[in-house]
């Protein structure tokens, strides 16, 4: 049976909608109409508990915030289940139209009853996941996490690449903290190591999916290991490099000139005579990541200690420890803000001319040696070993995390973490937290099976002419091909149904949200609209179930009134709406059709804002083609931050 | 009435020869308060800090530290009436405490007149003396001719006040101490724009007009906030905004004069001894104390 | 180590341009930093001379300062980053004459460094050169003859017994010459001549 | 070992490490002060580096299993099972007791019963009582039953009865009983097995620092107050208006307005550059002219893209650090050295806006006192006393790194109390 329960929310919403008039225009569509007062409240869940059974399928109109959480979740079995937020996103945003604002209602409730003509039950899984994690180790987070992995009884094998000892370790993080810090942390990670299974040697290939991928690995000495692994940490860590003014300072071609890592070692081992003034020459057009500038007020702190006169040349100083600024200038280490401009040698010395901003004018010293203090960047192999891993860089070749603020270790590839230094340079201290989030999520990976339950796209193999669009498209990896076919991997499914529009020839079908179920919504919604408004315009807001939907139900709460002849209509996400449907939504007569979406970068899915935007260019292009107003399509990012957008963006006025 | 209270008394040179009005409302008002000065124990120049400084900064250490060590010796608290002298007094007697070596080097000078100084003899200025040793309780029972209906607004000077560390005044950016006892003697405090600002004197070796715009700048800031007149302490402020007033105003437009009270004139007016200033009046103020006067009901 | 093997797009940015073009060039050919950094040096010797290192140069002493306001080349700030690089031409110019003394920069100074002193230490290492107002000289040669800044005159001490005023006695001026002596300021005097010319006020 | 867990504070880093705790099967009571969640990040609207909204706090598993990633308004918090979250709840004291914490907690009445509420808001509607209303810097009034900010979890109002009159027309109004005007102060204990502190920070207050005249005039705010007039959702509608009502058309930001300086905050806050940035872009996009005076620009490679958009939207920048607002015919001027060009510059603007300095929560440290270091920030894991810490509390930084450090902190309190030899 097909049910309706609409909520007056504690009385309320009936000063601002017309329930009478609800309840009549929507009898015939569904069997039960049922008003109460407090859905959200022990005694409305009760009722609504006793008047379902199993196989009912449910409308429920009332708010969103109150009731689409925890408690309908808790007490309702049913599937088919759909909500209308008649308080957030009809009445209370609509306030001064009563009318026009129960005509909406009525249409929404009615677009509801086709929805769940169309409904399906969603498909769910359960999958094994492997209990073991491999983690490729270039630093102090590749043995952190491993270590940490292995005391909470994960299975762990480090891959290391070939001639990593304990010095190694110590050189390439040499950026990350002081020497006897980073010698304390390697030595108490290195003590529960012991048991933890190190393979020497490089990166195969990997296939299969999160809870079960399945990983060449070849070793040093030829041999090849074949192993599955629940999750993959990568951490191949940091690299320094020169920066690219390091041939302007004559590096390579002066001995005078040399790295600060170097200097450093070496005038560890013996006081150099002839360097009394060294000449630090920072590479003024390249920002400086924090570590990087404290590890540059480390060296020269230590070097003005024990003597030498430093003069370094820089640009704005980053560190996240201010102190290690003020005691390298405690110490003496001169500081000038500015650029080297030219480094000549003679039998004196380096006579460097610097551009010192601060004076504007030139300055000339003779240096005994210049230190051009080395950049820290990721690995070289990094774009290969993201390439073989299927997960994506940004573009300072580091590994991206799918959402950077929230999101800190998440690869673009479920059940694949980063850890340390390849997603950026860190402290010791930050590398070692990001080690822990990567064991975090691993470890909730391989701990239990994998169950999920969603509607998924569904492949109608006679339609498919393998064009590998939606591969492609699928930001999840949860689209494969295999002999010849596609097929869907439940386990990295977002259900965000990108893939349906990516598909030109429509042969991927989203459960619940085939075609035919939005052109026989959008048809009802027209018209019932026409019925009850007349010739009153209309739009469609397509919107996508995260940060649209959420902005428009702020502007319920904010009390950002906007026109009545707008019907949001919901998509799980923007990315899944196709031309098709923006055109299906100008024919059944809407003005304007727009797809919001959340904001630039900030898709849930990772690619939804980007492509519904160009599938909206697209569509306008082809509206300009055939004479039409490309204006009656827009796409726009909305977010609950900013819950005046829905006022910006609806330009119809009821 | 009970034993006075001794101070060595570090005369300095401007107040003693220069401005002796001011040494002589303040031995008054203090001797009112039951507080003696105790003068003439071989203290020499400062030596002063604005110039001196600047062309022997070892000299003025060592001079400053034999005059520490004649205060040291005479076991009292030394207090400076004059701002300068006081700073440098504040100022070597910090050195000497909190810089060991500068301690040694300095004293191998003056063991050599068979002296020493350790830095740790307590300096005041009048503020401390009044505000912190008197009190304001005590200061209020002995005002007998309340300034009433008249505003006045303090300027400290920058060597009184800075550096707080060694001076040991209230506040460096926003002292109140002299409000408080502009308050006690009835009149009302005047709060003005930049209160800390140098009244100009220092330069004016160097830089006279530099000095005067600075000079003038503060005058008119004052009369702005309503301040029917000033009060003050240092001697060389005194010079720079009460003998120079007119010079110093010169090319700032209309015509007008700010009366210049220095502290312990003021309190010798609410102590009852108009006599003392009003006789000096004319003598050390170029700007027309009369008018002033006179809305305070004295000096006919 | 490779620098061509870079793939990262951060050292291909020029995010960062050279804030140069904002003002123009002082000097044509540029001025060497002394190598032995001597005028720093003997600075940071000085009573209190080392909080110099604390400076950054962000610039609120010359925002804070008095003369600043009405004198655009007075520029405290500027004047530390001389020391700091040991640019004793510093010491000769007249403007840290200009120097009021009054503080406000040090008692804004984030990073505590005594400004008005390291302006008087750069003062005495300019005597040498002239660079010294008259006024001054005269006060510091009153000092070292009489003990006091100032001549005490037979009227004035006339008032000053009339008024009640006691009796200050002398200074004992050669107990201060033979504490100086080893400094040598008496000899300096004689043979400086104050390139401000003229005398000053007072 | 027991698996309870207390998460002091629930800003960003409290309810993330709060989620993760509940996710890993542990029992979670998150403790909030505010009657609303969110902390500091809550008044910031839009946040760096994705610049979307302070409420995108997905934590849980829900992420990939359901249709939503989580909203703050829309994840309930409070209806987790794992997850009992206290607001208006301040802790009294943390006793150690053999290997366990035994942590008072002292709520004060909401007088709005969180299960009885349905959020109609008819309360509001009919209350009488106006006051400024503090989160929007006072210029507009709210009532004596209010909600703070319209995104603020619980949804539920509060009663603010310090100006309530107990006229009882919003019991009246409120047919399900949700409000109960004589509720009284509550106290418990819990027993806990780690304490977890979140507790945050908040910006210093610049009125005791002078020269700023912050507090002389009313047109020289904080980043804070100035992303209050940003937000839509404030007084203004995210129009920039001066205290007296005019368009805004300039504005001067000073960084480090009391931060690296010995005479306030010595240390650098970290995350003031780049909120600094992200104003200025949102002032550029409203046509107001931005001059930024700073020392050194600190922003991280994560967030880089908002010094390349302000660069491009032509803010002006001036290195130097300005010492002082004077106030010009009712206009705030900042006198500033462009250290770069040599010149003492007095820059009138309609606006001055100070980037005050990430210092720990005020009312916290009493009670916390034993468990902080340096600052008044606790270390992450102070093993002797078995406290842990993360976010801000731990000292100043950005979003993204707070809440990494709260998933470290998840792991290092579930290996504590479940697993890890």
């Amino acid at each position: 049976m097909k049910k309706l329960f609409l909520c007056t929310c504690n009385g309320t919403l009936n000063k601002l909608l017309d329930f009478t008039k609800i309840g009549k225009e929507v009898k015939a569509l569904y069997d039960v109409v049922e008003v109460v007062d407090n859905l959200c409240l022990e005694e409305g869940l009760t009722k609504l508990e006793k008047g379902l059974s199993e196989d009912d399928r449910l409308a429920i109109g009332a708010c969103s915030s109150q009731i689409i959480g925890v408690p309908m979740k808790q007490r309702i079995k049913n599937d088919l289940v759909t909500f209308v937020p008649l308080r957030e996103q009809v009445g209370w945003v609509h306030v001064e139209e009563k009318e026009s604002a129960t005509n909406k209602a009525i249409v929404l409730l009615s677009d509801a009853s086709v929805q769940l003509d169309h409904m399906e039950s969603p498909t769910e899984f359960t999958e094994s996941v492997v209990d073991r994690v491999l983690v490729m180790g270039g630093g102090i987070a590749g043995l952190k996490a491993a270590s940490d992995l292995h005391r909470l009884g994960v299975e762990v094998t480090l891959l290391e690449p070939s001639g990593q000892n304990n010095e190694r370790y110590l050189q390439t993080s040499v950026f990350m903290s002081d020497t006897d810090t980073l010698i304390n942390e390697l030595q108490a990670i290195q003590k529960t190591l012991k048991k933890v299974e190190r393979f020497e040697g490089t990166f195969g290939e990997v296939t299969g999916q999160t809870g079960s991928y399945d990983v060449t690995l070849n070793g040093v000495n030829g041999n090849e290991k074949i192993r599955e692994y629940g999750a993959i940490i990568v951490a191949s860590g940091n690299q320094q490099y020169l920066p690219r003014s390091a041939k302007k300072m004559r590096h390579g071609k002066s001995e005078r000139v040399v790295t600060l890592d170097s200097l450093m070692s070496r005038l560890k081992k013996k006081r150099a005579k002839e360097s009394s003034t060294i000449l630090v020459a920072v590479d003024f057009d390249a920002p400086m990541f924090s570590v990087e500038g404290s590890h540059l007020l480390r060296s020269t702190r230590n070097l003005a200690t024990r003597g030498y006169t430093i003069i370094v040349v820089h640009s704005d100083i980053r560190t996240e420890d201010e102190n290690l600024y003020r005691e390298a200038r405690d110490s003496g280490v001169i500081f000038i803000r500015g650029k080297v401009t030219r480094i000549r040698e003679n039998e004196k010395g380096l006579t460097c001319r610097i551009e010192n901003t601060l004076e504007s004018m030139e300055r000339e010293v003779i240096a005994d040696l210049v230190a051009i203090p080395q950049m820290v960047g990721p690995v070289n192999e990094t774009a290969l070993l993201a390439d073989k891993l299927g997960v994506d860089c940004d573009n300072n070749g580091f590994i991206r995390t799918r959402y950077s603020k929230m999101k800190p270790v998440q690869t673009s590839r479920r059940g694949i973490f980063v850890a340390g230094g390849a997603k950026m340079p860190m402290s010791l201290s930050d590398a070692m937290a990001s080690a822990q989030n990567a064991v975090l999520e691993a470890f909730k990976v391989v701990r239990s099976p994998l169950t999920r339950s969603g509607w998924i796209p569904v492949i109608d193999d006679e339609q498919c002419d393998v064009c590998k669009a939606c591969l492609e498209a699928c930001p999840n990896d949860a689209l494969r091909l295999m002999d010849d076919r596609i097929v869907h991997v439940p386990a990295h499914c977002e259900f965000c149904g990108i893939c349906v529009s990516a598909c030109p020839t429509r042969a991927i079908e989203f459960q619940s949200h085939r075609k035919e179920s939005w052109f026989a919504r959008f048809e009802a919604v027209a018209t019932t609209h026409r019925r009850l408004e007349g010739k009153k315009p209309f739009s469609f807001v397509f919107a996508c179930s995260e940060c649209a939907n959420a902005s428009i139900d702020q502007a319920g709460f904010a009390g950002k009134q906007y026109g009545t002849g707008s019907y949001v209509i919901q998509f799980p996400c923007a990315g899944m709406v196709s031309p098709i449907e923006i055109l299906k939504g100008l024919v059944v007569g809407a003005e304007h059709v727009i797809v919001a979406h959340c904001p630039p970068g900030g898709c849930h899915h990772q690619t939804g804002d980007h492509l519904s935007e160009l599938v909206v260019s697209f569509t306008r292009d082809m509206l300009r083609e055939i004479g039409q107003d490309p204006e009656r399509v827009q796409a726009t990012y909305m977010i609950a931050a900013m819950p005046e957008k829905m006022q910006k963006e609806v330009p119809v006025r009821g | 009435m009970s034993k006075a209270i001794e101070y060595t008394y570090f005369p300095g040179c401007m107040i003693p020869f220069r401005l002796p009005h001011f040494e002589l409302t303040m031995r008054e008002v203090l001797s009112r308060l039951n507080i003696e000065l105790v003068a003439d124990e071989g203290h020499s120049c400062c030596p002063e800090p604005t110039t001196f400084t600047g062309v022997d900064f070892e000299a003025w250490l060592t001079v400053g530290a034999r005059n520490i060590a004649v205060s040291e010796s005479t076991g009292r608290d030394t207090m400076a009436l004059c701002s300068g002298c006081f700073h440098t007094l504040a100022m070597v007697g910090h050195t000497l405490q909190s810089d060991s070596k500068t301690r040694e080097r300095i004293n191998k000078r003056l063991k050599r007149i068979g002296m020493e100084a350790t830095g740790e003899v307590t300096v005041k200025n009048i503020l401390h003396v009044l505000h912190e040793d008197v009190g304001l309780d005590k200061i209020r029972k002995s005002i007998v001719q309340p300034l009433k209906d008249i505003s006045i607004a303090a300027h400290y000077g920058c060597h009184l006040v800075r550096p707080i560390e060694a001076t040991h005044m209230d506040d460096a950016e926003d002292p109140m101490w002299m409000e408080d006892l502009i308050e006690v003697t009835g009149a009302k405090p005047v709060d003005y724009p930049d209160k800390m600002a140098c009244c100009g004197a220092p330069i004016s070796p160097s830089d006279e007009p530099k000095s005067f715009v600075l000079a003038a700048d503060k005058l008119r800031k004052i009369r702005d906030a309503g301040a029917d007149a000033i009060v003050l302490v240092c001697p060389t402020c005194y010079t720079q905004m009460e003998m120079q007033q007119k010079k110093a105003i010169e090319h700032l437009g209309p015509e007008f004069s700010l009366p210049v009270l220095y502290l312990g004139e003021m309190m010798a007016l609410a102590m009852g001894m108009s006599d003392l200033v009003v006789n000096n009046a004319r003598r050390y103020h170029r700007v027309k104390l009369q008018p002033l006067l006179e809305k305070m009901g004295v000096g006919k | 180590m490779n620098i061509d093997s870079l793939n990262t797009s951060r050292f291909l940015r020029n995010d960062f341009k050279p804030r140069l073009a904002r003002c123009e060039l002082i000097a044509v050919t540029p001025t060497s930093i002394s190598s032995d950094l001597e005028f720093r040096n003997w600075i940071l010797k000085q009573p209190e001379g080392e909080t110099l290192l604390r400076c950054y140069q962000c610039g609120r002493c010359t925002s804070a300062c008095p003369i600043a306001e009405i004198d655009h080349s007075f520029n405290p700030r500027l004047f530390l980053e001389k020391v700091i690089l040991a640019d004793e031409s510093l010491a000769e110019n007249q403007l840290i004459w200009t120097c009021l003394t009054c503080e406000q920069c040090e008692v804004r100074c984030p990073e505590h460094v005594k400004i008005p002193q390291i302006l008087i230490l750069a003062k005495v290492r300019g005597l040498v050169s002239g660079n010294t107002p008259e006024t001054a000289l005269d006060r510091a040669r009153s000092i070292l003859s009489q003990g006091r800044t100032i001549q005490v005159s037979e009227p004035m001490l006339k008032t000053r017994d009339k008024m009640g005023l006691p009796s200050l006695g002398n200074p004992p001026v050669k107990q201060l010459a033979k504490a100086l002596k080893e400094l040598g300021l008496a000899e300096k005097l004689e043979n400086i001549k104050s390139i401000y010319g003229g005398d000053g006020d007072e | 070992m027991g698996d309870t867990v207390v998460v002091v504070g629930a800003g960003l880093a409290g309810i993330q490490v709060s989620h993760q705790l509940a996710d890993l099967g542990l029992k979670v009571h998150l403790v909030e002060k505010e009657a609303t969640v969110g902390g500091l990040s809550a008044h910031l609207g839009k946040v760096f580096p994705t610049d979307d909204c302070a409420l995108c706090l997905d934590a849980c598993e829900e992420l990939f299993s359901g249709h939503h990633r989580r909203c703050q308004y829309r994840s309930l918090l409070g209806n987790q099972k794992k997850l009992n979250l206290h607001t208006l709840t301040e802790i009294k004291s943390i006793k150690q007791d053999g290997g366990r914490f035994s942590v008072s907690l002292k709520t004060t009445p909401r007088y709005v019963m969180l299960d009885r509420c349905v959020v109609c808001l008819e309360c509001i509607n009919v209350c009488d009582v106006e006051v400024p209303d503090e989160m929007n810097l006072g210029r507009v009034m709210r009532k004596a039953i209010y909600r703070s900010i319209p995104q603020g979890v619980p949804l539920a109002p509060v009663i603010d009865m310090n100006s309530c009159t107990k006229c009882t027309k919003c019991v009246d109004v409120c047919k399900v009983g949700a409000i109960d005007l004589e509720q009284r102060s509550k106290t418990r204990t819990i027993k806990a097995d780690a304490v977890v502190l979140a507790t945050g920070v908040e910006e210093r207050s610049p009125s005791i620092l002078p020269g700023y005249a912050y507090g002389l005039c009313k047109d020289v705010l904080t980043q804070r107050e100035l992303a209050r007039l940003l937000d839509s959702t404030g007084a203004t509608n995210g129009k920039v208006l001066t205290a007296s009502g005019k368009q805004v058309e300039s504005v001067t930001m000073i960084l480090c307005a009391g931060s690296r300086d010995l005479n306030a905050i010595d240390y650098c806050s970290q995350a003031c550059c780049t909120y600094s940035l992200k104003h200025a872009i949102m002032l550029r996009e409203q046509g107001v002219g931005v001059t930024i005076c700073y020392m050194d620009l600190r922003v991280p490679l994560h967030s880089h893209s908002f010094l390349e958009r302000a660069r491009e939207s032509d803010v002006t920048f001036v290195r130097g650090k300005p010492d002082h607002v004077i106030v010009h015919e009712g206009s705030p001027v900042t006198i500033v050295e462009d250290t770069e060009a040599l010149k003492r510059l007095e820059i009138e603007s309609d606006l001055v806006v100070l980037a005050s300095p990430l210092v720990p929560h005020a009312a916290e440290k009493e009670v916390f006192n034993s468990f902080l270091g340096d600052y008044g920030f606790a270390a992450r894991h102070d093993a002797p006393k078995g406290i842990y810490a993360c976010g801000t509390a731990t000292g100043p930084t950005d979003i993204p790194a707070s809440v990494a450090e709260a998933n470290a902190v998840a792991l290092e309190v579930y290996m504590a109390l479940k697993g890890g030899a």
